[in-house]
C-alpha cells in the first residue's frame, strides 16, 4: 500500500478563482444589456474589442515572461479586465482608443507589476485614466441616449465610426452628438459640471433634456442596471458589502450635506448616486480584490475614502467624473489601510 | 468570574469570527454500535505519543509482557509511560514509523501478540475521594492518561495547575467533518464519561462544568443530559454548528466570550478544558486501574465499506484495522489520520494508531479531490473571514512565502492554530496552511540556531582568552627557567655536563616528534632494517600501523600490552625499556604530540639511548614507526595490489563483512607462533592492517 | 568693478561663517566607532570554521567591513550571502568556488568520534573552536553533540581518521514540514 | 581593459548616470518632452561636468577633506552660472524652454557624484574623460527619452531645432505621423517615468543576456582555509 501525501485541509470549497471572475463578468450583463439599449450597439463592440486586446496582451506578456499562457488566461482575469474598461470607454469611441488602453492595463499596469494578484493599481481603471488624460476629446464623446439623436445611428454607421471614424452617411462623431434640438449633448454629470461653471443654478440645469425628474436619461436605469449585478454579487458572496456599503453611504452624506447648504450650486445626492459610473464603480471597480484592501476595516476606510475623493473630484476637481482617479488614488493608500487596519488578534 | 458563571448558566452562547462550514459526511459513521476488531499480530507502541519528552523503556527485547503492563517509565512530569496494549512478546525495541506527517520513526517496543489477551493486575481507587490528589494524579499519569483530542497533553499536568480553576470545559463539539468518536462514546458511554467528570472535577474543584456539544448530535446531547441530570454542577450546552468550535480557544470564547491570551494557556483565565474522551479514560484508569491502551477510532470514507466506530488498541498497525473494516485502496489514495480539515496524510500502512488518532479518513478518489496546482493570490480576503483567530492570512501567506518571517511574525504568525478554514475557502487554492507551517518550523529553527551560535561565538571567545593566558604562562615560564640555568651556570661549571645532557635530550625529542621529517626516509630505512624477519609485505603491513590502529580488538590488545610493557619497564634494563617504551608509543598511535608530552621524561630517555645504542632492532623500530606515520598521511586513497597482501585480505572478503575481528585473528594468530616473542606486535600490525584492508575495501565496494 | 568687490566678500563671508559650521561640525559629531562589524558578525553562523580564510567569524566579520567578499561563508550559505549583501549594500554573489544557480544549501553537520577507535591524542581537542570535544590524554575522546558547530576542524588532525561528520538527523521534533522531501518509507 | 576603455564603458552603459545611477532625475523627466529638449538640457549638463571634473581634480589635492562638498557645490555652482549666462546669450528661447532646469543644473547629483567619486582621486587627464563619458551617457538617455516622448506624443522628432542649432535647422523638424488625437500621456510626467522605467528594464534585460553569454568563464578562486587553532597547537 502507498498513499498519497498530501498537506491539511484535505477538502476545499469548490469555487476557484476563474469562477469568482467569470461571476463577476455575469453580473455586469444587465448594466450592459441596458447601456446597449440606451446607447447602441457600439457598447458591445467595445466590450469585444477591449477583450480581445486584454487577453491578447496578457497572452502576449506572459509568453514574453516565459510563463505557461493557456493556464493564467484561463482564470479570467484579463477577460474581466476587458469587460470592465469596455463598459467604462464611450459607445462610439474609436477602436484604437480602446485597444489602446486595455494594452495598457494589461501590459503597464498588471503584468509589469508581475501578473495577477500582484498588481498596485487597478488595470481597467489605469487604463481608462490613460485613455482619458490622452484622448480627452474622444474619451468625454459620450452620445445621447438613441431616442434623443437626431439622425438615427444604425449597426452600420457603429461599426463604421468605431472603426473608420465617419458614419456610413460621412457624420462625424461629433455631429452625431447633436440631439434632436440641435444641442451638443454631454452626461448628465458633464452637462452639470459645465453649466455651475457657468453660473447657472442646479434648478435650472435640471430642465435641460439630458435630465428627467432629477437624475439623467437612461443614466438612472443604467446604474439601477448594475446595482441589480452588484446585488447578485453580495448574494452570491463573491463580494464583501462593505466597500460598496461604505462608498454609498459616504457619497451619499457627503452629497446631501453640500445640496442641502447650497442647493443651487450642487447637484443633488440622487444625481451623484445614480449618474456617471457611480454604482458600476461601487460593485465592480472598487471591489476589485487584488488593488482593494483586504482587512474588515480597511475596506470601509478604502471605500469611503474613494466616496470623499470622487465627491471632491465632482464638485471642486476639474473633471466631472471622478471615480477612476479616486479609485487610484485610493489603490495607493491601500497598504498603508491595510497595515493600521489589521484585526484585533485573537488573544492579543 | 460569579457573574459569568450566572451568564453562561442562563444558556447565553458568545460567537467567534470567521468559520467555515465544510460538508459534515457524519453520517457515513454515525450509525451503530462501536466494534470491536481482533486482536492484530504486531503492535507498534510509540514511546512519545504526547507532547513532552519521550520516556525510556523499561522492558527488553524477549520479554513476555501482559496486556495493561507499563512498557517505559516515566521519571519527569512532561513523561508519559505507554504500556502494553495485549499480551505477548516484545520482538523488538527499534525506529518505526510514528503517526506524525513526516513520516519519520522513532523508538518503537514491538509486541507480538499471544492471542490470550491477558490482563496484567489491575488496581482502582474506588474511594478516590478520600484520597490526596497527588496520589489520584499520580495514578492518572502513570497508567498513562494523555488528552485524547489532538495534542496529546499529559492530563496529570493539565489537572495540577496551582491556578484556581473557575471552570471546567468538556469539549464533546466534535467539530471536524467525519469524525463521529466522540459522539459514538458520548451515546454508549455517557455515565462513564460523567464519573470521569467528576474525577477531573474532584482534582479541579471548578466551580461549573460545561460539556459543550455541537448540535449535530443530538443522541450524545439527550445521553449526556440524561447522565448528568443529577449532578448540580455540570450542565450540557449545545452549541451551533460551525469549524472549528471544537478548538480549545474557539470553545472558550463560543462558551465564555473569554481570550485565552496569546501565548498564554486557558488555565491562565481559569479555564480547563478537557476532551470527553479523556474523562472517560480517566474514569477507566482511577476507577478501574485500566491504563490507556485503546480508544475509539473512526473509520470512515467512501473507501471503507463498514465504516463506522471501533476500539482501537493503541500500537495497532493501521492496515490492520483497515482490513478489519473493508478498506479497498483506490489506485492513488490518501489515507487521513485525524479529519478532512486538520489530519495529515500518513505514509505507510504500518503506521501505529497513536493516543492522539481519533480517526482515519479513507477517501474515495473523487471524495476528496487532491487540490489542484496553487493560483496567484488574488487577495479576495476570504481567508481572512474565515480566519477565527482574526488574523490576516494572506498577508502571512506573502510573507512565508518571501520568507520574511520577521514580518510574518509582526502578523502574529504564531497565534494560527492551523485548523485550515483559510485554505479550505481559498479559491485559488493555495496550500496557506503548509506555508504557514513551513515558516513556523523555519522561525523556530532560526532561533534555535541563533541561541547556538550565540553560544558558540561565547565559547570561542572565551577560549581565545584561554589561549591567550596559556600563552603568556608559557612565556613566563620559558623566561624564568633562562634565568635559572643562566644563574646556575654562572654559579656551577659541572653544569656543562647537565647541559649536554639536556641537548642529547632535546634531540631524542625532535627525533621522536618530527614525524614529518621522518616520513621521506622511511621507505629507505625500513626495508633495509626489515630485510632479517620481514619480507616486503610485511614491512608493508607493518607501515600501515596507523591503520591498524584504527581497528578494536587490535588497539585493545596493544593497549594492554603497551601497559605491561610499561609496567616491565621499570623492573627490566634500560635498553630493553627503551624499545619496549618506544613500541608502546608507537602502538598507541601516532599521537605525535600526546605521546611526546606524556610520556616526557621516560620517552626522551629512551629515544637518547636508543639512539646511543644504535642497534639493529632499534633502527627497525624506528623505520616502522615512521613507515607507520607515512602510511596513516597517505591513507585510505593508496591502493597496493600486492599479491601477498591480497591473499591476507581474502579471507576478510570471504567472510562476513560485518564480523571481520574474529576472522582477522585467526590467520594472526596462526602467525604468531612462527615468530619470535619480541615480534609478536608485528603480527598484530597484519592483523589489523588486514581488518583496515578490508574496510577500505568495503567502503570502496559501497 | 563694484559686483566683482561685493561678490567676493559675500562669498568670503559665507566661506567664514560655514567654515566655522563645518568644524564645529566636525568635533562635535566625531563616529567614534564602527557599529557595522557587530551586526555582520551576528549574521555569520560563528561556526568559527576558518573556511573564509579568516581565523574565526568576528575577524571575517571585520574584514568584510573593511570591504572583502561577502561569499566566502559556506557554513552559512546563500541566506547568509543574501543577508549580508542587505545588511552592507554589496549585491550578492555566489558562494566563493561555486557556479552561479548552483545550491548551496549548506547541510547542518555534527562531529561523531567512532569512540572504540579514538585513542587519546588530544588533537581534536586542540584543534576544536568551540571547546566542544570532551577527553583527556589516552582516554577516549566524545563530542558534545549540543556544542558542536560542525567545523569540522577536528576532522584532519586525528591520526587514526576516527572522526565522521554526520549530517543533523531529521527527527519529527525538528522536521521542517517539507512534505515533498520525504521519503516514502518501505518497511517490512 | 584600459582605464580609458574602462571609463567609456562605465560611462556610457555599465554605470550610466541616469540609467543604473538614477541621478539627476528631476530635470531628466522633466525636460524631456522633446529631443530638443533633452539634447539642450544634456550638453549644458554636460560641459558643466566636464568643467567641474576638470576643476576639481585639478585641485584636489588641496581641498581639505571635511570641507570636499561646499568647495565641489562653488566649482559646479560657477560653471553652472556660466552656462546659464551663454545660453541666455545665444539660445534664448531654448533658454525659456528649460527655465529653472538650467540652474538646477547645480545640483544634479550625477556631476557632483562624479567630483566625489572620480575627479577627486584622478589625474585631470582621466577626469576630463571620465566626465566625457557621464556626460555623454547622461546625454544620450535624455535624448532617447525625449525622441520617444516627442514621437509617442505629438508624431514629431527634432521640433524645435532651430531653437538649439539656430534658424538653419528648422528643416531637420520631421513630421512622422499625423494623429488626430495626441498620445497626451507620453508628453505629461507620468509618461516620463513610464518610459523611464522600460527603458531601465530594456538595459537590464540586455544586460541579462550579455551576462548570460559571458557566465561561466570566470569563477571565484579557492579560498585558502584558516586554522583558528594553529598557532596554539606550537
Amino acid at each position: 500500500m502507498n498513499f498519497k501525501i498530501a498537506s491539511s485541509p484535505h477538502t476545499h470549497v469548490r469555487r476557484k478563482t476563474p469562477a469568482v471572475m467569470l461571476f463577476v463578468a455575469i453580473a455586469c450583463l444587465p448594466g450592459i444589456a441596458v447601456q446597449t439599449w440606451y446607447f447602441g450597439i457600439g457598447t458591445l463592440v467595445q466590450i469585444c474589442l477591449a477583450i480581445l486586446a486584454a487577453v491578447a496582451a496578457e497572452a502576449a506578456c506572459l509568453k514574453m515572461r516565459q510563463r505557461s499562457v493557456l493556464p493564467r488566461l484561463k482564470d479570467n482575469s484579463a477577460l474581466l479586465t476587458g469587460l470592465l474598461l469596455g463598459i467604462s470607454v464611450p459607445p462610439l469611441a474609436q477602436w484604437w482608443v480602446v485597444v489602446i488602453g486595455a494594452i495598457f492595463a494589461i501590459v503597464i499596469a498588471k503584468q509589469i507589476y508581475g501578473g495577477l494578484g500582484q498588481n498596485l493599481f487597478n488595470p481597467a481603471m489605469v487604463g481608462y485614466v490613460v485613455l482619458l488624460v490622452s484622448f480627452p476629446l474622444s474619451m468625454t464623446l459620450w452620445v445621447p441616449p438613441l431616442s434623443l439623436v437626431e439622425y438615427p445611428v444604425t449597426v452600420q454607421d457603429t461599426l463604421m465610426l468605431i472603426f473608420t471614424g465617419y458614419s456610413e452617411t460621412g457624420f462625424s462623431l461629433a455631429q452625431l452628438r447633436v440631439d434632436l434640438d440641435g444641442y451638443t449633448m454631454a452626461t448628465p454629470l458633464d452637462t452639470v459640471k459645465t453649466a455651475l461653471t457657468n453660473q447657472q443654478t442646479y434648478q435650472e440645469i435640471l430642465n435641460q433634456k439630458v435630465f428627467s425628474e432629477g437624475t439623467g436619461i437612461a443614466w438612472f436605469e443604467v446604474n439601477l442596471a448594475y446595482l441589480l449585478g452588484g446585488l447578485f454579487l453580495l448574494q452570491q458572496k463573491i463580494i464583501n458589502w462593505r466597500i460598496p456599503v461604505a462608498f454609498l453611504l459616504t457619497l451619499t452624506l457627503f452629497s446631501f450635506i453640500l445640496h442641502s447648504a447650497s442647493p443651487d450650486g450642487s447637484a443633488s445626492t440622487i444625481l451623484h448616486l445614480f449618474s456617471g459610473a457611480t454604482m458600476f464603480a461601487a460593485f465592480f471597480i472598487l471591489t476589485d480584490p487584488v488593488s482593494a484592501s483586504t482587512t474588515a476595516k480597511g475596506r470601509l476606510i478604502y471605500g469611503a475614502l474613494v466616496a470623499v475623493l470622487v465627491f471632491l473630484i465632482r464638485n471642486f476637481g476639474g473633471y466631472p467624473e471622478g471615480i477612476a482617479f479616486a479609485v487610484l488614488l485610493a489603490n495607493m493608500a491601500v497598504p498603508l489601510i491595510d497595515y493600521y487596519s489589521q484585526p484585533k488578534t485573537y488573544g492579543k | 468570574m460569579d457573574s459569568l458563571i450566572k451568564t453562561i448558566k442562563s444558556g447565553y452562547l458568545w460567537r467567534f469570527p470567521g468559520g467555515v462550514h465544510p460538508p459534515q459526511k457524519k453520517s457515513l459513521s454515525q450509525t451503530g454500535q462501536i466494534k470491536r476488531p481482533e486482536l492484530a499480530s504486531k503492535y507498534y507502541v510509540s514511546l512519545k505519543q504526547h507532547i513532552g519528552q519521550q520516556a525510556e523503556a523499561c522492558v527488553q527485547v524477549g520479554d513476555k509482557v501482559k496486556k495493561g503492563q507499563m512498557l517505559s517509565r516515566a521519571d519527569t512530569a512532561m513523561q508519559l509511560p505507554v504500556h502494553a496494549p495485549t499480551s505477548g512478546i516484545v520482538t523488538d525495541i527499534r525506529e518505526h514509523i510514528l503517526a506524525h506527517p513526516s513520516g519519520l520513526g522513532e523508538q518503537t517496543i514491538i509486541i507480538e501478540a499471544d492471542g490470550s489477551d491477558e490482563w496484567c493486575q489491575r488496581e482502582g481507587l474506588d474511594n478516590y475521594q478520600q484520597l490526596p490528589p497527588a496520589q489520584i494524579l499520580d495514578k492518572i499519569k502513570s497508567l498513562g492518561v494523555a488528552g485524547l483530542g489532538g495534542a496529546g497533553f499529559p492530563t496529570h499536568i493539565k489537572n495540577s495547575r496551582p491556578e484556581a480553576i473557575e471552570l471546567l470545559i468538556i469539549n464533546g463539539a466534535e467539530c471536524e467533518p467525519y469524525i463521529t468518536a466522540d459522539d459514538a462514546l458520548m451515546r454508549e458511554h455517557a455515565a462513564d464519561i460523567v464519573a470521569g467528570i467528576n474525577i477531573l472535577n474532584h482534582l479541579l474543584e471548578a466551580k461549573l462544568v460545561v460539556i459543550a456539544i455541537e448540535d449535530n448530535k443530538p443522541e450524545a446531547i439527550k445521553a449526556m443530559e440524561l447522565a448528568s441530570a443529577d449532578e448540580k454542577d455540570i450542565i450540557v450546552r449545545v452549541v451551533p454548528t460551525k469549524y472549528p468550535t471544537g478548538g480549545e480557544k474557539q470553545l472558550i470564547q463560543v462558551l465564555t466570550g473569554k481570550e485565552v491570551p496569546s501565548g498564554g494557556i486557558p488555565a491562565d483565565i481559569g479555564i480547563v478544558m478537557q476532551n470527553v474522551a479523556t474523562a472517560y479514560s480517566t474514569y477507566r484508569a482511577v476507577i478501574h486501574g485500566e491504563p490507556l491502551i485503546e480508544r475509539v477510532v473512526t473509520l470512515t470514507g467512501e473507501s471503507i465499506s463498514q465504516a463506522g466506530n471501533y476500539w482501537v488498541r493503541i500500537g495497532t498497525p493501521v492496515a490492520h484495522i483497515l482490513t478489519q473494516a473493508g478498506y479497498n485502496q483506490p489506485a492513488e489514495g490518501r489515507l487521513i489520520m485525524g479529519g478532512p480539515m486538520m489530519g495529515f496524510s500518513i505514509h505507510s500502512p504500518l503506521t501505529p494508531v497513536s493516543k492522539i488518532t481519533n480517526c482515519l479518513l479513507a477517501p474515495a478518489m473523487n471524495e476528496l479531490p487532491d487540490p489542484a496546482d496553487e493560483q496567484a493570490c488574488i487577495r479576495c480576503g476570504y481567508c481572512a473571514d474565515a480566519c477565527p483567530a482574526s488574523l490576516l492570512p494572506q498577508q502571512l501567506y506573502w510573507h512565508s512565502k518571501a520568507r520574511e518571517y520577521e514580518k510574518a511574525q509582526h502578523f502574529d504568525l504564531f497565534d494560527c492554530i492551523e485548523c485550515g478554514a483559510c485554505a479550505y475557502v481559498c479559491p485559488s487554492e493555495i496550500p496557506l496552511v503548509q506555508y504557514y507551517r513551513v515558516a513556523k518550523a523555519n522561525i523556530r529553527q532560526q532561533a534555535a540556531e541563533n541561541e547556538k551560535a550565540e553560544k558558540a561565538k561565547e565559547r570561542f571567545n572565551q577560549r581565545q582568552l584561554r589561549l591567550e593566558e596559556e600563552k603568556q604562562a608559557r612565556i613566563e615560564k620559558q623566561r624564568l627557567a633562562a634565568e635559572k640555568r643562566k644563574q646556575t651556570m654562572q654559579e656551577d661549571a659541572s653544569a656543562k655536563d647537565k647541559i649536554a645532557q639536556a641537548l642529547a635530550r632535546a634531540q631524542a625529542q625532535k627525533a621522536s616528534r618530527s614525524t614529518d621529517q621522518a616520513k621521506e626516509q622511511a621507505p629507505a630505512q625500513s626495508t633495509i632494517a626489515s630485510d632479517s624477519k620481514n619480507n616486503s609485505p610485511k614491512s608493508a603491513a607493518q607501515a600501515a600501523i596507523a591503520r591498524a590502529k584504527a581497528k578494536k580488538a587490535a588497539a585493545q590488545k596493544a593497549d594492554n600490552e603497551a601497559m605491561q610493557s610499561a609496567a616491565d619497564t621499570d623492573q627490566s634494563d634500560i635498553e630493553k625499556t627503551a624499545k619496549e617504551k618506544a613500541q608502546a608509543a608507537i602502538a598507541r598511535a601516532k599521537a605525535k604530540k600526546a605521546a611526546a608530552q606524556k610520556a616526557d621524561n621516560e620517552a626522551m630517555q629512551s629515544a637518547a639511548d636508543t639512539k646511543q645504542s644504535d642497534t639493529g632492532k632499534t633502527a627497525k623500530e624506528k623505520a616502522q614507526a615512521a613507515i607507520a606515520r607515512a602510511k596513516a598521511k597517505k591513507a585510505a586513497a593508496q591502493k597496493v595490489d600486492n599479491g601477498e597482501h591480497a591473499n591476507v585480505v581474502e579471507p576478510i572478503e570471504q567472510s562476513d563483512p560485518k564480523t571481520p575481528e574474529p576472522t582477522v585473528d585467526k590467520p594472526a594468530s596462526g602467525e604468531t607462533n612462527q615468530m619470535s616473542q619480541q615480534d609478536d606486535k608485528s603480527q598484530r600490525i597484519k592483523a589489523a592492517i588486514a581488518k583496515a584492508k578490508a574496510k577500505r575495501k568495503q567502503l570502496g565496494g559501497d | 568693478m563694484n559686483i566683482v568687490l561685493y561678490s567676493i566678500l559675500v562669498l568670503g563671508v559665507l566661506a567664514l561663517i560655514f567654515g566655522a559650521l563645518l568644524g564645529y561640525a566636525k568635533i562635535k559629531f566625531k563616529v567614534e566607532s564602527d557599529p557595522l562589524v557587530d551586526q555582520i558578525d551576528e549574521i555569520l553562523p560563528q561556526t568559527q570554521c576558518g573556511q573564509c580564510g579568516y581565523p574565526g567569524c568576528r575577524p571575517y566579520a571585520e574584514a568584510i567591513a573593511n570591504g572583502d567578499d561577502i561569499n566566502k561563508c559556506p557554513p552559512g550559505g546563500d541566506a547568509t550571502i543574501k543577508k549580508l549583501s542587505d545588511l552592507v549594500g554589496v549585491e550578492a554573489k555566489p558562494l566563493a568556488g561555486t557556479e552561479e544557480g548552483e545550491q548551496t544549501e549548506p547541510v547542518k553537520k555534527v562531529a561523531y568520534i567512532r569512540e572504540d577507535e579514538c585513542i587519546g591524542c588530544t588533537k581534536c581537542i586542540q584543534a576544536c573552536p568551540v571547546d566542544a570535544i570532551l577527553g583527556a590524554a589516552r582516554h577516549m575522546h566524545t563530542v558534545i553533540e549540543d556544542e558542536c558547530t560542525g567545523c569540522d576542524l577536528c576532522v584532519e588532525p586525528c591520526p587514526v581518521d576516527c572522526i565522521d561528520m554526520l549530517p543533523v538527523k531529521t527527527r519529527p521534533d525538528n522536521w521542517r514540514w517539507q512534505l515533498q522531501s520525504i521519503p516514502v518509507q518501505q518497511i517490512d | 581593459m584600459s582605464p580609458i576603455k574602462e571609463i567609456s564603458w562605465q560611462g556610457i552603459w555599465k554605470n550610466n548616470p541616469a540609467l543604473v545611477q538614477m541621478l539627476g532625475l528631476c530635470p531628466l523627466l522633466a525636460v524631456t518632452n522633446t529631443l530638443i529638449n533633452g539634447l539642450g538640457l544634456g550638453l549644458a549638463t554636460l560641459f558643466v561636468l566636464l568643467g567641474s571634473n576638470i576643476s576639481v581634480s585639478i585641485v584636489r589635492n588641496w581641498i581639505p577633506n571635511e570641507i570636499r562638498i561646499p568647495v565641489f557645490v562653488m566649482i559646479i555652482a560657477s560653471l553652472v552660472t556660466c552656462v546659464q549666462l551663454i545660453m541666455n546669450a545665444y539660445t534664448y528661447q531654448l533658454y525659456q524652454t528649460l527655465g529653472i532646469f538650467i540652474p538646477l543644473i547645480v545640483t544634479n547629483c550625477a556631476i557632483i557624484g562624479r567630483a566625489e567619486a572620480f575627479a577627486s582621486k584622478n589625474n585631470p587627464l582621466l577626469s576630463a574623460w571620465d566626465a566625457l563619458m557621464m556626460g555623454t551617457g547622461f546625454l544620450m538617455v535624455l535624448a532617447v527619452l525625449g525622441a520617444i516622448r516627442e514621437i509617442l506624443g505629438n508624431g514629431t522628432l527634432f521640433s524645435g531645432a532651430d531653437l538649439l542649432f539656430g534658424e538653419g535647422a528648422t528643416h531637420l523638424t520631421m513630421n512622422l505621423f499625423n494623429v488626430e488625437e495626441s498620445f497626451l500621456v507620453a508628453i505629461l510626467p507620468p509618461g516620463a517615468f513610464i518610459v523611464m522605467g522600460l527603458l531601465i528594464a530594456l538595459k537590464n534585460h540586455y544586460d541579462k543576456r550579455i551576462e548570460n553569454l559571458v557566465v561561466g568563464q570566470q569563477k571565484s578562486q579557492k579560498i585558502e582555509r584558516a586554522r583558528v587553532t594553529l598557532e596554539s597547537q606550537s
